[in-house]
């Protein structure tokens, strides 16, 4: 296209020449967003297979899972050469905040943590360190703000487990301060803000979940480990 | 216009709307079929074990006589169209499914498969262009199931019956194990499933309830003692 | 949850979306031609009657040639299921049968009934379970036509056809006679037929034009002449 | 959040935060520049064409300066992101696009191509990841020009113009086949360019009335003589 | 359901028995509110093939539809004693508006005027003249509001025919009227508010389409009735 | 319009809407009074059994003093227009219905039926063509009942009263037997009947949580006494 | 609560509502003037010119009363909350300004300036915390008055008054360059201003048709003998 | 257009935008003030009373700034603007009612009026036509702040302080008798006061848990001592 043509165009012919060369532009264009819709749509896919790895033991096998996407966004950067990948955003989005949330829930069961942002574009790096594609921080912020639903689906399912209830109350302060973290960026994302709300009610019902254990258990004279294994061993029976 | 083709056109129009009125009519019928199960139902809630069998075998007839409901609505819908017209008894399918699969757990502790809920609604194989018990119909009908069960984890201990929320624990981990393990699509169906867990976390604390009082000293106990 | 009963449930929901994308690439093809159609009868306004047949017989094969599209997604169906997929298509049919009669029009000057249009296409009626020209679609095409046909008539004077714009009013007003029959309920049909009065208008005014710069004197001849 | 990260997130925030301030002023520029052009450009509906040349005399300074707008916000662009902050200045860049264009067609009737618009803006081709013109902008320029064609064809007949109508005709035909051409996804593009049917079914109206009153050669005519 | 009793309830039976009546009381209105829908359904399919009816001629073919019509609503007659009519205003209306403005259409076309409230409130008597239901402003508004609609239809068409431009302009000013007398009436019902912006569309386009054949008329020098004529002659030869 | 039409209607609007701001002050007063007793019984959560009956006198003339309302409200509407007005006091209507049978079931556990409710509020038999206690309301009014009883069940165990709960239980399931029994159509009843599942449920928990506990005499307990 | 804390409040908010009733009298008042004023003004399209100051006089009077119901708001209005009471009477307060723009017009053919419509419609400029004719509510009324003068055009061609669109062209078009150069931020007005363009295109094409039948001097011929 | 009349518009509307994107500015700073607030009380919920105090005090310094705030934006608005503008600062200004108030219920456990919130943000009595604490936001803020009592009351017991939720249900109790008493119109108000009941409800949930339990000294025990 950069060529710069010295006369104007008088003539159909010329005319139709000229968008000969913008057909093949926008169908490139288009086949390439087609090819990434459909990649971001498979990343959804195996990241959300992910979400069910509730436990620990479940989260290391996820591991692999983790690594197959990973593969996925290697391909990607073959598509988002340049600035290609500010071209794609909203098309890639998707599955890249699906990733993050899969990876930062991960990282949080393995750590303890936030995962930072730096980490997750370590995460999308090939073996040089070369990343696929700039991480944006808005993907890693609504990523990280997804995080928070898949905690409320852990923390209230946790309950019924063996050592629920310090497990509720550690997820019940990380999300707390996530929620705060986050406050202080909401003006820059329309969309964050937007997902604040939703944080705000994953913390009201993970607090509710730790309450209703905190209130059963104080009806008994015992530490709660115990309680646990008391209620373990009538399940058995 | 070509004449003929003028009262082709016409008569296709009309046809539709009058097979519309006709398949409304079976639905409602369908509808106060499962109304007067779900009514019958209800009653677990305060009936002791013992006194469950008399209660099913009043529903039992009126399941049956779904076959009847199903066929009717067979009979109506032309060829082929099963997708077209299926909106309208969705809601009552799910309700039957619903009362097929809480009797049989009440029965037997056990959970019917679509072919077998199929079968006693009198759902035929060879219906498959008419009318057919799709997948999305029958889990609607388990998590209406598990909502009801987690309701009864809690009326069953009113009632003395401390093993049947463990017994219910049980059933209903398993049934979640599975709803994980699809890939839901669907909106309607994904917001149930999720409300689910809300049921699990009851169910859990009435068991974590039961299993205490039974083992460990309460701060009231000590209390009283001191 | 009982493993087979998991498998087939499993099994069911990717079926259905694998359909989906082998339908949509047909689609995409059907289109295609579709919009090729298009771009070549988009020349009759600038083509003299003289020239419209090698016009027409360059689209002809294009049109043929939708009978295997047609036959793809036909095959792609599974039986019964032609109501669960059929807006996927619905737009790209609904131009087929605009191109179909506006060429039957533009050669004879009479109207191709639904069956007709079936044929063309290549829709076979023993796929009436997985492919059909629906009453709808078929309607739909025809307003499409009626709207190229009040371009044409203006067209057609400024080419020194001074005939067209009479047939084309008297093939107009015959079709819209026909469905002024109807009782259209459906929302975007009622639209969208309600529309046509202004292609009639506008026919009706060229017509009046034509006629009249016959016949009747003109104010600015007398004030040339005075 | 660790304070490394939170940091970190902080200054990238503010950074983006100045750089957008920055760029919004240059667009705001831009923006002054075209509205003046269109003001003056509006114009023509009321000038006629031997008058024409001072009037785009007037306008030509106006368009040559945008260089300095594009180069600045170039300059703010940092490398590899243009994409990312394009959206910004759209709608400028269009109709500056659209002043270009108009003014070449009204000077020699003949159509700018992308490069020739891109270096009458100033833009540099050493740019190429901070500021180029994309089709998609060059396009929606071009529709905008169509739009005023089909308002410039009515008001060229009031004043005495016959002629003008004809060579608007065939250049925005032209201009339509070569759109014709092009796979438009369903986007604004699409939406726009389905519109631009209206303007050329009105410039057709306005060629009609002209030749049904012999006020210009006919097509007819135009086609003997050639 | 007036029979007052001196206890109040205290067992499961009594008060299943008091239901026993509601029952019966809720389904007779739910079946009379059905009857009563489907009734108006039928009326306004009558109805709606009445507005195809676009010239004088099949106006007065018309007629006996419109007869039709009123032994439906002689039907509800029945069904709407006492104020029962206000009952079930709702799910008559949109037949009844749909009578009214097929009712007044035909008024129109054989006497050139609106109709009276009177008017259509006789139109619904039985042959005592006593009502059949007491007619509402809101319905004799609203149907009157959509019969603007139908004249712009009727408009637009007879322009295609002869004698079309007087024809059009007299529509014209009537609906010019129709629409200012509706004003002042438009601060009492929300829905006649909205109507009054579809009157206003169509009154423009009668307006149009009157214009365009005043401006392509005015090119010769003839009465438009000798016009007319020339353009039948040429479309027959 | 003809005049004499226009000056009918004016004249007819004129009076319905001087009746309409007539029959808005009297709803106003019955608002004021049945805001005034949901604030006094309001306090039926913090106030312990033995000092219900003065709580209740202080309502009890207030409730009486309904009668005035109705009255004059049934002396503005013209005979056979109920119907026409009702939406206007359905609110406070159904907010008295509410108070008087919360304040029967406090005093003697017992369900108030219709026509008694519209003794209490003064309704008379031959206003039947102006002013009635429908089915709806007092349906509606009930319903509301059901939903603070749930929310007394609550409160009163905190009060120490552990068998209150248990009476609620009892009264809210007979009379979700009776609801049971209606074939409600998809209209605000039905939602809010719909919603007393979740009253029934917060019920049976606090049962479920007082029977646990042994704090009063099980349900099992009493069926075996009686 | 502080019982004086709670009396500030509630006496605050009583004097909110019963300004806003009596506000709301005198708005309706003013609706009743500017819509009787509309409903005489709509006469004009069906009134040739030389009868239009008959019609112009019988508005005059309301027009002039309107400045009763201005100092009777302005009366109501506490010292500065003109803010927050004027949603309340914009649009009648638009309405009016539309009116007198109009007849200003039609008088003379020239635009009123804010300070005029100001002094027409009695707004005192001692009032100015209270009441104030603000530069949106003018702008707002202008902008009706060009979607009425657009009609007016096409009305007066039916009339056989064929000069009429031309003065309103030239009127319109100056009053659009001024709207041009304001940098509207305002949504409703952008949004309003933006439709101004399907005006003057009517405008234009009316003037078109008039010129191409040479049924009016044309404006070259205006312009050649000026 | 009058160029008079044209200047006073332009400069009015040039003005009106200036000023608001200074306000703005300040609307931002403010913004940062009540969310840095929020962003510290949100450590109530995890925070022991003991600690309590050390936390308040890191609040309050920020708090006592904002009437920085309230001060520039005073000086911004022009006189009898106050209602022109009120609306761009509203939200901040009830979460800084909802931060005072709330400091003031941990500390004292007593609800701040109307006019010491103002006094707390520096509102100075002198600015009434340009800036004053509304009743509205007023409520708005102590509408926050029962939404976040009522969280604190869960939260409470989770950290085992069992006495807390007492003390908020008498003081949210307390608040919404005088709500009851307030007769709002306003509807976003409105909603949210009916809202205030799932509060309550909440709270009296908690309340019930912990008598339950015997976890605190009961209502009853409480009342019986004093
Ligand atoms: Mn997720
Ligand atoms: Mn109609």
């Amino acid at each position: 296209m950069s060529v710069t043509e010295t006369k104007s165009l008088s003539s159909r012919d010329a005319i139709v020449s000229m968008f000969e060369t913008f057909r093949l532009e926008l169908d490139e264009h288009n086949d390439r967003r087609e090819r990434l819709i459909k990649s971001s749509r498979d990343v959804t896919n195996l990241s959300k297979k992910n979400d069910h790895a509730k436990t620990l033991k479940a989260a290391s096998l996820a591991k692999e899972r983790l690594q197959d996407i990973q593969k996925l966004f290697a391909g990607f950067k073959g598509e988002l050469v340049r600035d290609n990948f500010w071209r794609y955003q909203r098309n890639v989005s998707p599955g890249l905040q699906e990733y993050i949330e899969a990876l930062s829930f991960t990282h949080y069961l393995e750590t303890g943590k936030l995962i930072t942002y730096t980490e997750v574009q370590q995460s999308l790096c090939d073996n040089e360190a070369i990343p696929f594609f700039p991480l944006s921080l808005e993907d890693y912020l609504l990523g990280l703000s997804d995080l928070t639903g898949e905690l409320m689906r852990y923390a209230i399912s946790a309950i019924s487990q063996r050592g629920g209830r310090s497990k509720a109350s550690e997820v019940c302060s990380f999300v707390r301060n996530c929620k705060a973290d986050f406050e202080s960026m909401t003006p820059y994302f329309r969309e964050l803000r937007k997902k604040q709300n939703v944080t705000s009610q994953s913390l009201e019902k993970i607090e509710d979940a730790a309450y209703a254990l905190a209130v059963r258990s104080s009806e008994y004279d015992l530490p709660p480990e115990i309680l646990d294994d008391l209620v373990q061993r009538a399940i058995i029976n | 216009m070509d004449p003929e083709n003028m009262q082709l056109i016409t008569r296709m129009l009309e046809q539709d709307s009058e097979l519309r009125e006709k398949i409304k009519d079976q639905v409602t019928e369908f509808d106060k079929k499962t109304r007067t199960m779900s009514g019958l139902l209800n009653k677990i809630h305060s009936t002791p074990s013992a006194e469950l069998p008399p209660l099913l075998d009043s529903v039992r007839p009126i399941l049956e006589s779904c076959g009847e409901t199903t066929a009717a609505i067979a009979a109506l819908v032309p060829p082929n169209q099963f997708w077209r017209w299926k909106e309208m008894w969705s809601n009552s399918l799910r309700s039957a499914v619903f009362a097929a699969t809480l009797m049989e757990y009440l029965q037997k502790g056990t959970l019917m498969t679509l072919g077998q809920v199929s079968d006693v609604l009198g759902i035929k194989p060879e219906w498959s262009d008419r009318f057919v018990l799709t997948v999305e119909d029958y889990l609607h009908g388990l998590i209406t199931l598990v909502n009801e069960l987690s309701r009864l984890a809690v009326n069953s201990v009113t009632l003395g019956n401390f093993e049947e929320p463990l017994r219910i624990s049980v059933f209903v981990k398993d049934l979640f194990a599975g709803f994980a393990m699809l890939n839901l699509k669907n909106d309607t169906l994904r917001r149930r499933y999720d409300s689910l867990k809300y049921d699990i976390k009851k169910i859990e604390e009435v068991v974590y309830d039961v299993s205490l009082r039974k083992l460990a000293p309460s701060v009231r106990d000590k209390k009283d003692a001191s």
